[in-house]
């Protein structure tokens, strides 16, 4: 149905790291909101949406991954991090609330390369979210080999990891050991021993970066999602771009847009 | 009532135009805005081989605008001839192609390019305050804005719209500047030098440190330099610079512009220039006003 | 931890001062704020003689700030140093009066009368951009700049901040020429001329038509400056434009500033210079840093 | 207890402009709010407010006058029209909503000026409002002669008539002689042969201007609230200034503050 702004509907809103959760006292808050929306119909995993804040001194959309999409009831699902003003904002939202979305955005993860292949996703932080709908998807299309997920967190507020066991085993890796393994998710796969002919990724950039020469050095197909400083979301204004290996086809210079090339990039196409 | 505007020989269906560098190519706009509807599209600046622009982050939000320091990223003028410029003909617009450079060279050989293309004008960027090279002084000194205009108006085949910088002390002595060497129309204003400072992690936001503010932020200052310089010159200005509707638009007409550009806009609001053509005729028609130029107020 | 700071032999007890214009004489926010609790008080411009200054409408919203036209309505110097300074005096805080004139000897003559007063600095406003006598000129052109400085440093007893317009093609030029001058700091920046039409009653807001913008719209901008200007000269430069919190503050501080103003945003938060000064304690025991000094970036 | 910022609460808010209301169509929009602060204990008849939106692309608090205070259970009401941007916000504030407003500001009627005299108290449209208070003061203090009230307004839309009716006849006037003397405050004078020694006014710059002259030419004295685009609402900015006769105390030059040294002025000392 292509790209659109849209109003729409919080259907539903709650902290992910409320009072209860472990973690708390680091200050990270998550949130989880599902929207009404049927930009839903034709959602990928992998691809984001764009929040306009209602603060006027903030103009500019924020761009928010994808985390599950409800195609048939039209519904978007969003977990996300209290980072600055807009996220701040947004985390204020109750049920019933209208708020204005462009979307879909972005290629998302390509699920056809999943085929036959042992398919690891990995998701750091708040890179895990877009790892929910990839992995309903790899799924549910059924073509993968084999799908495993590793989550790494920074601590006991293990957000996601009951959504995602509905789906397969979730290896766990906290930054202060306080579940699964201790460290990052790439000492999860030594610590494992896991072994992927393709990886599908989201997170840090010292842990795609990680994955990238884990890639190299295994043969593996590593896909990987950026995020850079967005102003269009559309491609147009050349804000979000990371560098490539080759001549990129539309700018014919050696930068590709995250927004619209991307998010998801072959991490040996890029340069990071 | 007549919405139509004439530039320099060129007719536009209506004032309302893209800025330049927060359209792409048109392209990535035309699945949100008809392009049928606009008075022209103006392409990102092209340069006469491919530049990779500043890296990243390249973009960061203001209160009430944003800072680009992009870099002028573009394919070069080739691309822009062989795959820009036709998908734009398919449309009932006029096609406006912003150029940029950093010789005087550079610039007359993308404006010989472009000669037998279908480009309606050309706009020539020499305020862009993101390239290092010296560019940025053709916009802000008046002598060089003088001869660098001289030098493209022998080459153009179409006429030439001047985009001048608002980093300057006295835009009426520029605007005269590029009148007198016989640009044949102005358009202002360019983003604003800015810088924001990351105070948590101690540096600045953008990779190239300073960019170029845009948004609702500048526009009194882009009113009043159009203001200032429509009324030293004889030919057209083109105004922008913060325009988020079509009450916005209409202040830029009334200070003296003969069409407006909607720039950063665009990115919180798709739809935007299509909703600033039907409100600026909507304005008209309430106060039956027959023609765009009945806007200006001469006696302001 | 220590908030002082020293301007030019001064010493500050924190760098949060008001911005001249915005402030009255003091007396008019000692209601709300204590002002012994400021670095310095600067007072609104103060000519030789009582000036009216504009026709209202003097001031207008826009977008994230204001514009104004005051014309710099003053009731003279000798009033200024009969009631306004013993008022201040009152309060542990320093003094800096503001000075404006139409000519040479109009600064001189005020700076004179100021020198046997408690005044503790003075800071020369060469940029208000709303008066016509030609006044803008010497903050506009390196040379007038360079010109009325060295007068005045003849002259002053106190030691002379020059107060820097925006409106130029080139600030550290400015701040250069003001150092070679003499000038024992600097202050930045002025107001951004700009201009405000009501579409429906098709004239400008303001009675003087431009007036100069302050607010958070501004705030890029200024901090541009204050890192250009402060890295072209080795003199202080005190930051100012569109500060409203704590984190804008050490953004200025973080560019170059020694100390910072707050203008605008009293009007919108008449606390706010209060509560500028504890978030910079809060953020620097937050950072363990010691001295204000310490915010600045050298490599930024 | 001097000049303050406060958070205060909407204690309820109604469209006095509403369905059923005559005159509604020709799009004026009056509201009528309360606001429960303790800056209603010594709050004066013709000081006024300033209320600060939320909207951040608009900075600038708005002046409107106090039209009721109740001093003693700490409320003041506002009777506003829909402007601009600032005013349309208000008008969808609750019950129960946080707003922050600056107060009180001004100087007020002079009371004292009303003793032992026959005292007409002309609002004219939104200059009305603050006709309430003072008119329920004079009644309180009861030292004038005689109090009179004319409201004029624009069409049948009688805001707070019936308010003021309540301590004291209102004489009517509106422009299209829906209700009442058809024209203006003045042309009620003229029709009622009213006389009057002292005159309290607010209204639009033509009828306080007629009240100047009327003022000049029957000795009585007229006291009139003067507005003007304001931007500290304290007297630091110097931007809400109005011409005077004679060299103004504080300024030295023949220019007073209308938030500071007015709004309310002697007609004979200002140059309108
Ligand atoms: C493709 C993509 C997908 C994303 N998905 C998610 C997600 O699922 N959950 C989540 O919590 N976060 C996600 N992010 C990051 C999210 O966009 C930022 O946290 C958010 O924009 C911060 O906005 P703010 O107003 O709260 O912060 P501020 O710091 O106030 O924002 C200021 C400006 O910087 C931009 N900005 C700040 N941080 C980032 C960032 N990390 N990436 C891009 N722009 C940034 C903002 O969009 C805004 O324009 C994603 C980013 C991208 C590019
Ligand atoms: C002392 C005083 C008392 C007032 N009392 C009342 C009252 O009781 N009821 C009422 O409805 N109105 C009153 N007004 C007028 C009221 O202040 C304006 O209608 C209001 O500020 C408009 O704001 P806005 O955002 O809706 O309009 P906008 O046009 O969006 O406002 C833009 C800017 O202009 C200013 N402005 C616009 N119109 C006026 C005006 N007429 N006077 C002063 N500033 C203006 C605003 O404050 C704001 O800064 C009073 C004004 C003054 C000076
Ligand atoms: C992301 C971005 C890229 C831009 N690129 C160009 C460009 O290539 N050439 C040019 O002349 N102006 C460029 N501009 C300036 C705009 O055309 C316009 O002059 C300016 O942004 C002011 O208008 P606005 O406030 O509506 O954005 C760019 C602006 C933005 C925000
Ligand atoms: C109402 C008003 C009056 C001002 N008067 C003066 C003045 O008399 N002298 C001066 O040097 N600057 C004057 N200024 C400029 C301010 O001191 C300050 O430089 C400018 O407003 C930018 O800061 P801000 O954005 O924090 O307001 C005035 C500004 C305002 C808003
Ligand atoms: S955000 Fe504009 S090109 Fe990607
Ligand atoms: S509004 Fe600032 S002096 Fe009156």
């Amino acid at each position: 149905m292509g790209k659109k702004k849209v109003k729409t509907k919080v259907v539903s809103q709650r902290e992910l790291s409320g009072k209860g959760t472990e973690g708390r006292e680091t200050g990270e808050r998550i949130y989880d909101m599902w929207l009404e929306t049927d930009l839903a119909g034709d959602a990928r995993a992998g691809q984001f949406i764009c929040i306009y804040p209602q603060d006027k001194s903030t103009l500019l959309p924020r761009p928010i991954s994808i985390c599950e999409a409800d195609r048939e009831n039209g519904r978007l699902r969003i977990v996300y991090r209290v980072a600055g003003k807009g996220t701040k904002e947004f985390s204020h939202y109750k049920a019933g609330d209208d708020i204005e979305i462009l979307g879909c955005l972005g290629n998302g993860f390509p699920l056809e390369a999943a085929e036959g292949k042992r398919v690891i996703i990995m998701g750091g932080g708040i890179g895990i979210p877009p790892m929910l709908q990839l992995l309903k998807d790899l799924r549910e299309e059924g073509k993968a080999e084999d799908v495993k997920v590793i989550a790494g967190y920074r601590n006991g507020q293990l957000f996601l990891k009951e959504d995602m066991e509905k789906y397969g085993d979730v290896y766990v890796a906290t930054e202060d050991g306080s579940a699964g393994t201790k460290g990052n998710v790439m000492d999860v796969i030594a610590a494992e021993a896991l072994q992927a002919d393709v990886v599908m990724a989201c997170g840090p950039m010292p842990m795609l970066r990680a994955i990238r020469s884990y890639s190299g050095e295994h043969g593996a197909k590593a896909y990987i999602s950026l995020e850079e400083r967005m102003a269009c979301g559309v491609g147009a204004c050349l804000g979000c771009v990371c560098r490539t290996k080759k001549e990129d086809a539309h700018s014919h210079v050696k930068n590709a847009r995250i927004c619209t090339d991307g998010p998801v990039f072959l991490a040996e196409d890029v340069d990071i | 009532m007549n919405t139509k505007v004439k530039i320099a020989g060129v007719e536009f269906k209506n004032p309302v135009m893209t800025a330049s560098g927060t359209f792409g190519s048109g392209m990535e706009y035309a699945e949100f805005v008809d392009l049928n509807k606009l008075g022209a599209v103006v392409t990102k600046g092209v340069a006469n081989v491919p530049w990779e622009g500043n890296p990243a982050p390249r973009v960061a939000e203001v209160y009430g605008g944003m800072l680009n320091a992009i870099g002028l990223q573009n394919p070069g003028v080739d691309v822009l001839i062989e795959r820009d410029i036709p998908f734009l003909q398919q449309y009932d617009t006029k096609i406006i192609v912003n150029v940029c450079g950093k010789t005087v060279e550079d610039y007359l050989e993308v404006v010989e390019k472009l000669g037998d293309t279908a480009a309606d004008m050309l706009e020539i960027n020499v305020s862009c305050p993101n390239v290092k090279e010296g560019a940025i002084a053709f916009g802000q000194k008046a002598d060089c804005l003088y001869d660098i205009t001289s030098e493209i108006k022998k080459k153009a085949k179409q006429p030439v719209i001047m985009k001048l910088s608002p980093n300057v002390t006295d835009i009426a002595e520029m605007a005269k500047a590029a009148e007198a060497a016989g640009a044949d129309a102005l358009s202002m204003i360019n983003t604003i030098t800015g810088m924001k400072i990351d105070i948590h992690k101690r540096k600045c936001v953008l990779a190239n440190k300073t960019g170029g503010l845009s948004g609702p932020a500048i526009k009194p200052v882009a009113v009043r330099m159009v203001y200032q310089a429509s009324r030293a010159v004889k030919i057209p200005v083109i105004g922008m610079g913060g325009i988020s509707c079509a009450e916005d638009a209409i202040e830029f007409l009334m200070a003296g512009a003969s069409a407006v550009a909607v720039g950063a806009m665009n990115f919180v609001n798709p739809y935007v220039t299509m909703e600033i053509a039907e409100g600026i005729e909507e304005y008209m028609r309430k106060y039956g006003i027959e023609e765009i130029s009945g806007l200006k107020i001469d006696d302001l």
